[in-house]
């Protein structure tokens, strides 16, 4: 009784996980390519820039909140960094850039913690400030940056790892410790999982909601960086567009609630890995792109409902 | 360069022997794989190609892959790297955007699997390495528009101007070849250009709101696309401007020759997405063969007139 | 002269419309459990809340040990001393025990990182200390509403403060958990600290306190020695009027059975539950706290999905999947956590009588008729006496008392002949209860069927005809009414053999 | 006096936003002389009616506390529903009908997975987030992504035409208006609203009406959609692409919360009325694209901060 009882909980805890494991072995078994170095160096690589904003998302939702302005921070970061590039040189411009990004999630916090906006209001507004922005900044134009310093480490790599894979990773690792092992960290579980209760107890939520946004935005200029040097290039248009909603996703994906008080960075980067994996292997079986794009929005369904389902049911 | 070719839907046909030396090549039993990585495989233009392409593909027993870049320039770099992990054959290139290209091409150019680009052209600066280039040339599509408006407005008179997504290629090429043509004649003046995205309902509305502006002010309007035109006449009819305001766009849906042949439209520069999309992959099927292809094979592009319009596909 | 640990001179705090305190004098001598008593509504919290940072007073001093002091927030309060159990629940649901018990002073160790470990330990401790056997690393929203309020004493009293306030800490304790919170308070006062205790049991008043303030209407009535006190004048001072009966005699007999609940089971909560409703009766269902009452209930109203079991109304067979199947079936359940569960706080008190039968209101059913609705909450406000300003107040600036008679008056309103009441009176004071007594009987009267769960003793054996007794989850007896006694109940409740 | 001061407070709190507007046309009809045409006027309102339908509809679903992020996708089935069987088989009744059957359908998938896994409302967000890539996939599917252009002359042609797409969204406007102000049915939505778990102990069938909350926005979507490919003569399977976000921009201007309970479905047409006399102001004032897409952002922030701080305002003056 309690033996079934608890595999159940076990099997519900880490539904995520296993249907990761299920999703490689078939995958492994599938198709040749699937288990390659190299195809996983891929799915890893493009997971890292919107990987990095996927981490302080996570750092929001916990604290109950979302950011969908995000990809367009992203995108303003990323042609700010390579127009300036040259002028600045690349510390200060990789500063500047990061530095645009905090201000852009501090207006966002201002709005949310201080004039009580809802989050989806004011990153809705924010979303179309920034790259209307953007947009005027480069005049719609994408902008290149042949600098081959950059260049070199965006597509370099350390002990045969991806700088940029690398650099995510420690984004993964200093978001877990910050969440775990940090009173800052710590207090934003307590603000997601009630304001009220965290305000009573003497903690700043305001401080907590402000303090989410601004790292967002300092994620969102990384990832910019990030994508940056990578590609030599951005797109005021085209950059970022989805960024945000999948940043999201990933993370509920990753069995996190949008209810907040509740999250890890390792269960989001669960979460990217199962989208990642899973648009890798769509692509693998040579699935065409509009029943890819059908099986991915079952996938996000199916997933939260079930986890949704579980989560609110398994009182008994 | 000099070795320009081109390519249109009437003359397809007359590749067909060298599809059949082809299959001659590679025998009945080995497929290509050949690796479409698309821009935007969900715009309503990509359709069409894609069936050309997927024909073409089935009529020379090749096996075809295709996948959607949505806009991402990144995703686009990692579906090809993927697809050289895979070993593919070859691959057609559609970049996102122009300047985004330059590590798509250096890995290409690189790992050695033979590559066609489509539709859009490379950042100048690794322009020197792409093997065959196919696509519109959008400068001159512009300017065949141009050349119908300076011919209509002899007299000189109002445009304005309704442009796709800024930045990208189509709608930098489409612009500067139109301006360019209609600077000849002092008297035209652009009123107003405004960008709307490529999308009807955006378009209409455009128009709706110039129509509110400059009113009867207009002479003519210039659509950077077939699609865009579709809301613009809807807003012209709407308003009962239809016979005092006039168009001109680029691209050839069964709506714009219809309207040509109706003789509501002045005219419009031809764009066959099929014929883009077929030339793409016959092109890329004859690098993979080794044989000689041209640097830029242009995409056939003509006016479209009354008289004409019966020789068009619409799409 | 005496020391005192607090004093709280002429405070003042408005609220816009309302004048929550008025002057209000609160003197409390170190050492003593002092005891704050009255009305719902009286400011009893309010003035806890301005000593505590939330609120700022709009006129008045606090002095701590003879030093005035500004309280701004929390933090100050809690440098200064004071620690609170507060009325509400006051735990974050997604967290652990530990986290919970630490929350917004976590421990860091020498690289300034959260220690676990130290912190887990002194939960640990802190909880054997009271008592009290539990995981601390369990996440709260795993708990049961007792165990909460529990760590919620745990966690005030570890913190080594000078003064403790617990704002109504018994009222989802059990008499067990009771006792151990008494013995907690006396080691405390024993230890030097001086504790104020916010309650609307008397009978714990006397037991536990040493002196008492009275506040009525926002303002001091009186402080005294509880020993110079009687019950009766307490309850004079705090509602103004002589209050003789606590439990009034309802004439009317039971009729027939209109409810019948047989076999009722619900998944690892409720096993094999029966039971009866008459016309006209008021049927007890007593138990510890989590015994499963309110589960049982929701349950019989389709709240939460029944796994077995039959129910009859009226003599005929029912199903009832949801709560508005119950409600056409004339089944309407007043919950036990009002805000949560029972008022649209941002409604106002007409909207929420309206609520359960708007077609009541309706011309024809589907057109609202702003004047019928007036009418109706009109008559109720009357009826059951609710103090508000208007009919258009929001629910939210009510005291406790008059959202709980809201919450009847929604019921009623329903027109249902099946009414189960769920601690009807819980953090309510002795006048509104008594209005609320009566309120019961006069249903009862008019031929309603009455099940009325209750955890306070007195409460259960003055106003039921009979009594059902549970223990987890399952019925353990039924007592008529020549039965009823208090031991006959507690017997049951805490009967644990066989099962 | 003081309670005089406190009605006037709350007048302005509720119909600021009204004043709001009257400002924005006083000042661009100073600036523009073509603004202030009778024709420009009902121009703005033929363009903000698709929107306006999406909007109100919308509405519903947000008054209950949730949020409907497929409508967009809707649009685009709707419309390559409709314009397909109007081009193939020039049966236009039967493709609006199975048009807005299939926005029905969108909703009541919508509704019943919320319904049935007891989700809270941060759930409807990401469940519409996975139905509005789902139901965009289905369009492409079911167009084989092509662009589609009316050939005119039926019914369906007309409905975009002259003063019919106004009137459609007033007549939809005011029907929803009388319905969430008037009957039980509105009520209880404004209940759930206002708190869910009240409202399910008080015997409303959650599961029923947040099923029909969606379906009504999901009819609402399918129907705007049959009136914007009647407008432009035209359906493309990703023609609603981010209208969704449009639609509940106009009603978090307008002032409805998105926490539920609080706001209408006339301040909806409000919000988008506003929104739409901006972008036509500034198109008619020839301000380019992205000064545009920053002044929006900004508007839709600047409206709630409004609202919000006037809700404040409100709550601390009320008696
Ligand atoms: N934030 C507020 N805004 C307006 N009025 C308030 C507010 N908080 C409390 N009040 C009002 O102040 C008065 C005192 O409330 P308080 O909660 O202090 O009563 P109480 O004595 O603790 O009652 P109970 O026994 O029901 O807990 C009540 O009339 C209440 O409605
Ligand atoms: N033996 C037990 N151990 C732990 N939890 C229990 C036990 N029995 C019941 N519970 C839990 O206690 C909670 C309270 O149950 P319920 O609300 O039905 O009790 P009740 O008798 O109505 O008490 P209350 O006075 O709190 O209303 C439920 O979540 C139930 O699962
Ligand atoms: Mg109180
Ligand atoms: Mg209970």
């Amino acid at each position: 009784m309690t033996r079934t009882k608890e595999i159940r909980g076990f099997l519900t805890k880490n539904m995520v996980v296993i249907l990761l494991l299920l999703m490689m072995l078939f995958m492994t078994v599938m198709n040749r390519n699937f288990l390659t170095l190299s195809n996983l160096t891929n799915i890893f690589i493009e997971m890292s820039t919107y990987g990095t904003i996927t981490m302080a998302m996570t750092i929001a939702i916990i604290c109950g909140e979302f950011d969908l302005s995000a990809g367009a921070t992203y995108a303003l970061c990323s042609v700010f960094f390579l127009k300036n590039l040259d002028t600045m040189g690349i510390f200060p411009a990789i500063l500047v850039t990061v530095l645009i990004g905090a201000a852009v999630g501090f207006v966002n916090g201002f709005l949310v913690a201080r004039l009580d906006i809802p989050a989806f209001v004011a990153t809705l507004g924010s979303m179309t400030y920034v790259r209307g922005i953007a947009l005027f900044y480069t005049d719609g134009q994408p902008v290149s940056n042949a600098n081959q310093a950059i260049y070199q480490w965006g597509n370099g790599s350390f002990l045969g790892i991806p700088n940029l894979v690398l650099t995510f990773l420690l984004f993964v690792a200093i978001t877990e410790c910050f969440l775990r092992f940090t009173k800052s960290g710590r207090e934003i579980y307590a603000v997601g999982g009630s304001r009220k209760i965290a305000e009573l107890a003497g903690i700043n939520a305001k401080k907590s909601k402000l303090l989410i946004f601004v790292i967002l935005g300092i994620a969102a200029g990384i990832a910019g960086v990030m994508i940056s040097c990578r590609m030599a290039s951005g797109s005021a248009a085209l950059l970022g567009l989805n960024t945000s909603m999948s940043a999201i996703s990933a993370v509920v994906v990753g069995g996190t609630s949008l209810s907040g008080g509740s999250g890890s960075a390792v269960r989001s980067l669960i979460g990217l890995l199962v989208i990642s994996v899973l648009f890798n292997a769509l692509t693998l079986l040579g699935i065409g792109a509009y029943y890819q794009q059908l099986i991915r929005g079952l996938v996000v369904i199916i997933i939260v409902a079930i986890d949704v389902y579980m989560s609110l049911n398994k009182k008994d | 360069g000099g070795t320009d070719q081109t390519n249109s839907g009437a003359d397809t046909q007359k590749t067909d022997e060298g599809n059949a030396q082809a299959q001659d090549k590679q025998g009945d039993t080995e497929q290509l794989n050949i690796f479409f990585a698309t821009a935007f495989m969900t715009v309503p233009y990509a359709a069409p190609m894609n069936t050309a392409m997927e024909e073409y593909a089935k009529e020379n027993n090749i096996n075809l892959q295709m996948v959607d870049g949505e806009g991402d320039s990144q995703k686009q770099l990692d579906q090809i790297k993927n697809a050289v992990t895979q070993g593919v054959d070859g691959i057609i290139y559609w970049p996102a955007d122009a300047a985004s290209t330059i590590p798509v091409v250096n890995y290409l150019a690189e790992c050695g699997v033979p590559y066609v680009v489509l539709n859009s052209k490379v950042d100048a600066s690794v322009q020197d390495k792409v093997p065959a280039y196919v696509g519109l040339d959008y400068e001159m599509a512009g300017g065949i528009s141009g050349d119908l408006a300076l011919d209509y407005l002899k007299d000189g008179g109002n445009v304005v101007v309704v442009e796709g997504v800024m930045g990208t290629e189509a709608q930098i090429g489409y612009l500067k070849g139109f301006e360019d043509k209609i600077a000849q004649n002092d008297k035209i003046k652009v009123l107003a250009k405004q960008s709307a995205e490529w999308d009807t309902a955006k378009a209409m509305k455009i128009m709706e709101d110039y129509i509110t502006t400059f009113g009867e002010e207009i002479d003519l309007v210039y659509s950077e696309d077939d699609g865009m035109y579709q809301g613009i006449a809807a807003a012209l009819s709407d308003a009962g401007l239809s016979d005092k305001i006039k168009c001109v766009c680029n691209g050839q849906l069964q709506f714009v020759l219809d309207q040509i042949e109706s003789g509501v439209l002045l005219g419009a520069s031809s764009q066959d997405p099929s014929v883009e999309g077929r030339t793409g992959i016959e092109v890329m099927h004859k690098v993979i063969m080794g044989e000689e292809v041209p640097e830029w094979t242009k995409i056939d592009c003509r006016l479209i007139t009354p008289d004409n319009v019966n020789e068009f596909n619409g799409w | 002269m005496e020391s005192y640990a607090l004093e709280m001179i002429d405070i003042v705090k408005n609220f816009p419309g309302v004048k929550a305190l008025d002057n209000v004098t609160l003197k409390v001598k170190k050492g003593e459990v002092h005891a704050i008593i009255g009305e719902n509504g009286a400011g009893k919290s309010t003035l806890m809340k301005v000593l505590n940072g939330v609120y700022q007073a709009d006129s008045g001093s606090i002095r701590i040990e003879g030093q005035e002091v500004k309280i701004g927030n929390i933090n100050t309060a809690k440098s200064l001393g004071i620690s609170f159990v507060f009325q509400e629940i006051n735990l974050v649901p997604t967290l652990s025990v530990v986290e919970n018990f630490y929350l917004g002073e976590l421990l860091k160790n020498k690289f300034h990182m959260i220690d676990w470990h130290t912190m887990t330990r002194n939960v640990k401790e802190a909880l054997e200390k009271i008592n009290f056997t539990l995981d601390p690393k369990r996440r709260v929203l795993e708990l049961t509403v007792a165990e909460k309020q529990m760590i919620e004493i745990a966690r005030a009293v570890s913190r080594n403060a000078k003064i403790i306030v617990m704002d109504e800490p018994t009222s989802s304790l059990s008499e067990n958990e009771v006792e151990k919170l008494f013995a907690i308070i006396r080691t405390l006062r024993e230890q030097g600290i001086t504790i104020i205790y916010i309650s609307h049991k008397l009978d714990e008043i006397f037991e536990i306190c040493d002196a008492a303030t009275v506040i009525r209407d926002g303002k001091t009535i009186e402080t005294r020695r509880v020993k110079d006190y009687t019950e009766d004048l307490m309850i004079e001072q705090m509602v103004g009027r002589s209050v003789t009966m606590e439990f009034p005699q309802r004439t009317s007999k039971p009729g027939e059975v209109i409810f019948s609940a047989a076999d009722i089971c619900r998944k690892n909560k409720i096993y094999h539950v029966d039971l009866e409703l008459r016309r006209g009766e008021v049927l007890g269902l007593a138990g510890l706290v989590g015994a499963g009452r309110t589960e049982l209930c929701e349950t019989i109203i389709g709240a939460e999905k029944m796994e077995a079991g039959e129910i009859r109304i009226f003599g005929k067979k029912t199903k009832i999947s949801n709560t508005r199947q119950a409600k056409h079936n004339s089944i309407g359940m007043v919950t036990e956590e009002r805000k949560e569960t029972g008022l649209a706080l941002d409604f106002s008190v007409k909207q929420n009588i309206v609520i359960t039968n708007l077609p009541k209101v309706a011309w024809k059913g589907i057109w609202l008729n702003a004047g019928k609705e007036d009418r109706a909450a009109g008559e109720y406000i009357e009826e059951l006496n609710i103090k508000t300003p208007g009919m258009n107040q929001k629910t939210m600036f009510l005291s406790g008392g008059n959202q709980q008679k809201v919450v009847i008056a929604k019921w009623l309103f329903s027109d249902v002949d099946i009414l189960i009441l769920d601690e009807p009176t819980r953090g309510i004071d002795v006048g509104a209860k008594f209005e609320i007594y009566q309120l019961i009987n006069k249903l009862a009267e008019q031929g309603k069927a009455i099940l009325m769960i209750s955890s306070e003793m007195n409460e259960i054996i003055g106003m039921s005809d009979r009594i059902i007794v549970m223990h987890n989850g399952h019925k353990k007896g039924e007592l008529e009414k020549d039965m009823i006694s208090a031991e006959n109940v507690m017997r049951l409740a805490v009967d644990t053999e066989e099962e | 006096m003081n309670k005089n001061k406190n009605k006037w407070l709350s007048l302005l709190c509720d119909y600021g936003l009204l004043v709001v507007l009257i400002l924005i046309i006083l000042i661009v009809s100073l600036l523009s002389k073509e603004f202030m045409t009778v024709d420009n006027m009902t121009n703005i309102l033929r363009q903000s009616a698709v929107i306006g339908i999406m909007a109100i509809g919308v509405t519903v679903v947000i008054l209950a506390g949730h949020i409907d992020l497929s409508i967009g996708s809707t649009v685009s089935l709707a419309g390559v529903i409709v314009m397909s069987f109007v081009n193939n088989y020039k049966m236009d009744w039967t493709g609006m009908i199975l048009a807005i059957l299939a926005g029905g359908l969108v909703g009541l998938v919508n509704g019943l997975i919320i319904a049935v896994i007891n989700g809270r409302t941060c759930d409807s967000f990401i469940i519409t987030f996975g139905m509005q890539t789902a139901v965009a996939a289905v369009a492409l599917i079911y167009s084989g992504g092509k662009y589609m252009s009316g050939t005119g002359g039926g019914v369906h042609s007309l409905l975009g035409k002259g003063y019919l797409p106004i009137f459609f969204f007033l007549f939809f406007a005011v029907v929803l208006f009388l319905v969430m102000r008037y009957t039980p049915f509105g009520r209880t939505v404004y209940f759930m609203g206002a708190n869910t778990k009240a409202a399910k102990m008080s015997g409303v069938n959650i599961k029923f009406y947040t099923t029909m909350l969606f379906v009504i926005a999901g009819v609402m979507a399918s129907t705007a959609s049959v009136i914007l490919s009647s407008r432009v003569n035209a359906a493309s399977p990703t023609s609603g692409k981010g209208y969704e976000l449009d639609a509940i921009a106009a009603v978090v201007v307008g002032g409805t919360s998105l926490t539920g309970g609080k706001g209408g479905i006339f301040k909806t047409v409000l919000g988008v009325v506003i929104i739409g006399v901006l972008g036509n102001a500034l198109n008619v004032m020839n301000v380019t694209t992205y000064p545009q897409m920053i002044i929006r952002g900004f508007i839709i922030i600047i409206a709630v901060v409004l609202d919000v701080s006037g809700n404040k305002l409100k709550n601390s003056g009320v008696n």
